[in-house]
């Protein structure tokens, strides 16, 4: 995606308008050059692109840091409250950020397949460049494939990201300890259901948006309070239950939560009764459990409260030592149950 | 969400929960079966049990569509796929049962298997209209709930002259399998039954008379949402205290003595009994399952891709058959979370949410392993 | 047995035998080939996009009251 | 992919051999945890991919850094001389290392096809973790997707690679000077004509192989002789014809090359007569041009050829000035040529 | 590579280059029409004209049959992929030949069109086996080379009675070109032609002795290497100097007078002549191409799908009809470079490697840059 | 006009009509349906998959004699 090349010599413009994809633009050839010009070194622009090299190049102090990737495969490209483009580089900002790292760059590696209408590739990046300037990252390098009709969906992007980590920042998803307090930024499934109400097969129609978004923020006001935070993962694929049965498992501990705090919006809840599926295992894209030590709880909550995108934050559950791992779930009903794994996928059922 | 949100209402809980601890008689126990996997998966997922005193116990029944469907039947779906290559229309809770040699649904699709999961027969007829050079086969299961539905797709395909469009048809029928339960030769001991909830929206709830006049077992009609499985349970605890047995229906709001009488009638416009048909479990019952009249038999995917009938054997050590008569709990399966789990099921008990050993996996293993009755 | 939720008629499509409903502002589109005079307002039970019946309002307001009662009853 | 989760719970284990991939594996769940144990930590195993989390955590020196990502959609997913896992080391360890850089580490993101059989993804993986291996790096962190048949074509692997760049190296593709040297590490168009051979629809046969490699040695060895190189590409998709045209491009510069000087097996020349292709623009994935002064360029191309990856390098001719930027080749024939960007894509021709 | 490598030496090409200038005349030019693209291809790849002394001129041809298609033609095809849903298996070369309104085959491929790249009839043979609930369309394109591999694919497919197949036909006859060339009412002023090579092969070299007797214009057959290219016109060059005007074949090798009999009589049992076909640049030729026989038109793709006949306009400012013509030179056109490049080329010349100013532009614009024809 | 290439015989598939042949170690599999009396060993012009002819292995002799003589009439 780099390679500018040396387009003056055809005066020809791109037909962004009409165009679609076709295999000449992944021939590496002149082609080629010419989409990567015209849409993802126009919009994507920055200093670090533009050296057009096969890499970009860049000063980095003496630290930690990390790496993290995500391909985004979405089904439509298109959904309410976003599009795969400021998707995927919310994903992987998040995935970033979750080990309480500052977001530094990140490479985009684009999948079209043939027939994709340019002017539709072109929202896409532009909805890139708008979230990664909104996250004060920058996508630096990338990579640009065609793919026959047939072998792709429109438009696959794997983008991965590098970030700095503050020191005396130490996250890890083994970190958890019993007694810790579970805090979770904000409502569960709103993407998962933006996206299934999205999809023409699913006749339902709900005001739900993606809560899709970059939590760069977020995390770093929490660390403000203090830098003594022990777990931070983002429930996307897989839901609530997932991550936290991840983190339960990396750390050898149970949990318990709270189901009446969870906060959920009703619009998601009753949507999920009509698909019989269960909220806690629905995807989300701007969320994310904190666990940390049970006197931070508070202060921390507080603060994520004053962030718009903490704003409905809520302290879920804790932490305790159970040999089994289990999540387990008060339920708001008055019992209890585990929260298991998500097993197979989510899919609507009848019963 | 209105006439949802009351009937899960804590408090009220609380309550009834105190009501039947008050009522239930401490020298007796109550074997409560409830038919209906919607009843099985409200007390795992709510955590009913917790509720209720030791001596109220819940037997699950066999009223899943999904886990009384033999396996052969699958092996007939994979194979209208595989063999015939239709497209195969399916609700998604069919996806991952296992058929034999470890196949599945999920797998044949993942083989180039063309199976659409769709959510109502309406979309199986749109896919049959936008594919007119392709033959699709709608898996049509279901209890008396699923089977209208099914009713007026066939009524439409038969209007539209939809010549690419066929069922194959599982439907079956809830009173036969109850029966089969009460007249098992060695049959569980049972105090009453939750009886089906939106069966009985259609079928109403006088199908059940039968059952409380001739077996002597008390039941109640049951909503699926913990607030009615719990009256439920205290209405048959005070009928069995009361040496009742009588049908009563909890689940007025819904259903009536005679039932969604329109419904009815399509449904017999368009099916009729079969002479017999293999539930798992409880095997060969008799006038249990429905099949096409003969005026919509070309409609009978059966009949046009002549699918023989398949005696798979199920998984060896799989407790299914046992678990669905109410003989038999998971915990008492040794394959259960060692073999078998959610993510690769062994029985078909296992599959559907509302199958005993998913519902106890997913959310009551806690209880077992708090009681030690199951160290994972 | 199967999954079926209450939703509110919000509005009808006769000439097709089909309504919109909704179940706290999630709206589905449901066939009625299964039911028949239901208006604007009305409950009615969906499962696999077909309305099954009508709820009956009356008798869901007894059946809370039942619950109440219950409780009553051994509060009492 | 860094998902490794609690599957000892699960007691059964992936059926590698007879399995295929299936929509479960992608839904974020149990089942996406055991395959993600099963092969690809398995294989790619390392203390950081160990690590668990959403991302990896490593220590970096003050200094300058590189970034470059590669989608890999080849087809056949395995060719004579290499396949997509090895090939997807390659090609992103090969971006970075034209900086100059050192490697450092890698993601990879993998997009998987409902129904790829699971031995094939395991041989790949397999082949990922001894292609990274051997080029002194590791996949670090990753991702896993899977899409539905006919969305996909078996497996797209996207990587992205960091690497470090020694002190006092400044290679970049703008800084080719009139005078320079142009060399090329090896033959021309192996990859190309090795990939085209094993395409069903395409009958003929040769005994030509990929040239995939890694060439961080090779570029090591070449900053032993001299820091000062300044430029290098890997002439991948395009080929020759495409790199140098970039590179000229880029620096504003003209160029002539000897067609004789250019190595080219006899069967790589004899599958492009056959098939109508010119062989300068044919790819590789084990080549590099390096443009650098030419009083280095003698013992800059005796260390070359004393690396395997380098011994048939030959100067193919030097860098001048020309406003046209033009790539001009004296024909092995007398006469002279441009050597144009290609236009469309390297198809078959009849005429 | 035996047969190749010897007809492309270099020290062999120096003395070639100095026979030539020292034969030619000073005092006269020499313009020789070379007949075919792959003349203008090898004239360009290996720089020819810069061996050459500058009296000695190429004029480029229409031996291109890609860029003697006219626009409608391609209308056709893409036609046939939109409207007619068939699989259009084509020769890679057409792929990005522009149609009217910015079409072409690689936009219809990217819009969803099934279109296929072959290397071979036999190819589109068995897409049409595999295939058998689809038309399966062979745009069938050349000139007498490529035609005979048609007839044998119509042959094979009449004997197996492949229902679904059928051809697009637009094979040309170079003949025809050359008299067209030769009769056009401001004839272009042309010495003497480099003729057909492979063409040859079939035909035989005395199908042009009628030219050469009867317009007096000294024709040797040509091989395609540049070795080929500079000994015939050193063997033209000859000829007019000593005005001769005879048919001279320096292609020994591949061609004889009387060609390859056994592919002449296949190409006569399958097809006749059409009454007269459209060429881009030449217009309306009469007998100038191929149709099937009656008894092979089941086969016939225009008769099958009903396709009209299209009279598509040129892309205004576009030379290709007086570059195919000899009239003009790529540099001539206003276009060259700037609206038309090889990535968007305007006209079937910029197409084709073969064509005129793809080739120019692609190999011998370093010549013009040097000269100052053209500032790039 | 037409890309054509001089290839070597090395099997023939009478029961077919069909020859694979080599250029420099690359073999390509094409028909022998527009030629007759090919043998092992012959070098035949390969156009789209299909031998057009055999090449004359003499006359592709006295043609490059030809290149040198040109050459040498001039140098003589
Ligand atoms: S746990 Fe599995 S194997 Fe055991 S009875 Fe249940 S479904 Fe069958
Ligand atoms: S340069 Fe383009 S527009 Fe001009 S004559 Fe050639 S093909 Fe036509
Ligand atoms: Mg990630
Ligand atoms: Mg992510
Ligand atoms: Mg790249
Ligand atoms: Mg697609
Ligand atoms: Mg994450
Ligand atoms: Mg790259
Ligand atoms: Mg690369
Ligand atoms: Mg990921
Ligand atoms: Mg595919
Ligand atoms: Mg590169």
């Amino acid at each position: 995606m780099t390679k500018t090349g040396d387009i003056r010599q055809s005066r020809t413009n791109l037909d962004i308008r009409n165009g679609q994809v076709n295999l000449s633009h992944g021939s590496g050839g002149r082609a080629m050059a010419q989409l990567i010009a015209s849409i993802f070194v126009k919009h994507l622009d920055n200093e670090l692109l533009r050296q057009g090299n096969d890499q970009a190049l860049f000063n980095v102090e003496a630290g930690r840091m990390v790496m993290s990737t995500d391909s985004h495969v979405i089904t439509p490209l298109f959904f309410p409250g976003g599009d795969i483009g400021s998707l995927a580089i919310h994903g992987t900002v998040n995935d970033v950020v979750m080990s309480g790292a500052k977001p530094l760059y990140l490479s985009a590696g684009f999948i079209l397949e043939e027939g994709y209408p340019l002017a539709e590739l072109e929202k896409i990046v532009i909805s890139m460049a708008a979230a990664a300037k909104q996250a004060g990252t920058a996508v630096i390098t990338g990579d640009t494939k065609v793919v026959e009709r047939g072998k792709g969906d429109g438009v696959f992007i794997n983008t991965c990201g590098i970030g700095v980590v503050p020191a005396g920042v130490n996250i890890s998803g083994n970190r958890a300890q019993a007694g810790d307090a579970i805090i979770l930024s904000g409502s569960i499934g709103d993407h998962g259901v933006a996206i299934m109400s999205s999809r023409e097969n699913l006749q339902f129609a709900t005001t739900i948006i993606s809560d899709s978004a970059s939590l760069h923020n977020l995390v770093a006001d929490m660390l403000d309070v203090t830098k003594d935070i022990h777990c931070l993962r983002d429930p996307t694929r897989g839901g609530l239950a997932t991550s936290l049965n991840e983190l339960a498992a990396q750390s050898a501990v149970g949990m318990v939560i709270e189901e009446q705090k969870i906060p959920i919006k009703s619009a998601v809840r009753a949507a999920c009764e009509i698909l019989g599926l269960d909220p806690l295992y629905v995807a989300n894209e701007g969320k994310l459990v904190c666990i940390c030590p049970a006197e931070h709880a508070a202060s921390i909550l507080t603060t994520m409260q004053q962030n718009p995108l903490g704003k409905n934050a809520a302290i879920i559950g804790k932490v305790i030592s159970d040999d089994n791992h289990f999540v387990q779930m008060n339920t708001a009903f008055g019992g209890q149950r585990i929260v298991d794994w998500l097993a197979g996928e989510q899919l609507p059922r009848i019963c | 969400m209105k006439y949802i949100d009351e009937f899960r209402e804590h408090s009220l809980a609380q309550q009834l929960a105190n009501a039947i601890k008050q009522e239930a008689d401490n020298n007796r126990t109550y074997r409560l079966m409830e038919f209906c996997g919607g009843h099985t998966h409200a007390i795992f997922r709510y955590g009913i049990q917790d509720l209720l005193p030791d001596n109220v116990e819940f037997i699950h029944g066999p009223g899943c569509p999904v886990c009384v469907l033999p396996m052969g039947r699958i092996d007939n779906a994979i194979e209208l796929v595989e063999q015939h290559d239709v497209i195969l229309c399916i609700y998604a809770d069919l996806l991952r049962v296992p058929a034999s040699l470890g196949k599945s649904l999920l797998k044949a699709k993942a083989s180039g298997g063309d199976i659409r999961m769709i959510y109502s027969t309406q979309d199986a007829l749109k896919i049959a209209r936008d594919n007119p050079n392709r033959e699709v086969v709608f898996f049509a299961i279901g209890f008396e709930t699923t089977t209208p539905p099914t009713a007026v797709a066939i009524k439409q395909a038969s209007e539209q002259g939809l010549k690419n469009f066929s069922i194959f048809c599982n439907h079956v029928l809830t009173p036969s399998a109850m029966q089969a339960i009460l007249d098992a030769p060695e049959p569980v001991s049972i105090d009453g039954f939750l009886g089906p909830s939106h069966v009985s929206t259609i079928i109403g709830s006088q199908a059940y008379e039968i059952f409380a006049q001739h077996y002597l077992k008390p039941i109640v009609i049951a909503g699926f949402e913990p607030l009615d499985v719990m009256q439920s349970s205290l209405m048959l605890i005070r009928q069995l205290n009361t040496s009742r047995h009588q049908v009563e229906n909890e689940y007025t709001r819904a259903v009536t003595r005679t039932g969604n009488v329109k419904a009815q009638s399509l449904m017999n416009e368009v099916f009729c009994l079969r002479d017999e048909f293999e539930w798992r479990g409880l095997g060969l019952i008799p006038k249990s399952a429905l099949k096409l009249r003969a005026n919509y038999a070309q409609f009978d995917a059966e009949l046009r891709f002549q699918l023989p009938a398949i005696k798979a054997s199920d998984v060896k050590g799989c407790e299914c058959p046992a678990i669905l008569r109410g003989a038999k709990r998971p915990v008492d399966c040794k394959l259960l979370g060692t073999v078998c789990t959610p993510e690769n099921p062994m029985g078909s008990c296992m599959v559907s949410s509302e199958g005993a050993c998913a519902a106890y996996w997913s959310y009551g293993r806690l209880r077992g392993a708090r009681t030690n009755k199951l160290s994972a | 047995m199967c999954l079926a939720i209450p939703a509110k008629i919000i509005a009808l499509d006769t000439s097709n035998d089909r309504a919109t409903v909704t179940v706290d502002n999630v709206q589905v589109e449901v066939s009625l080939a299964l039911v028949d005079d239901v208006v604007i307002g009305d409950y009615v039970l969906v499962h696999v996009g077909y309305a099954l019946n009508k709820i009956d309002q009356d008798e869901a307001l007894k059946t809370i009251a039942l619950f109440a009662e219950a409780g009553l009853s051994w509060a009492s």
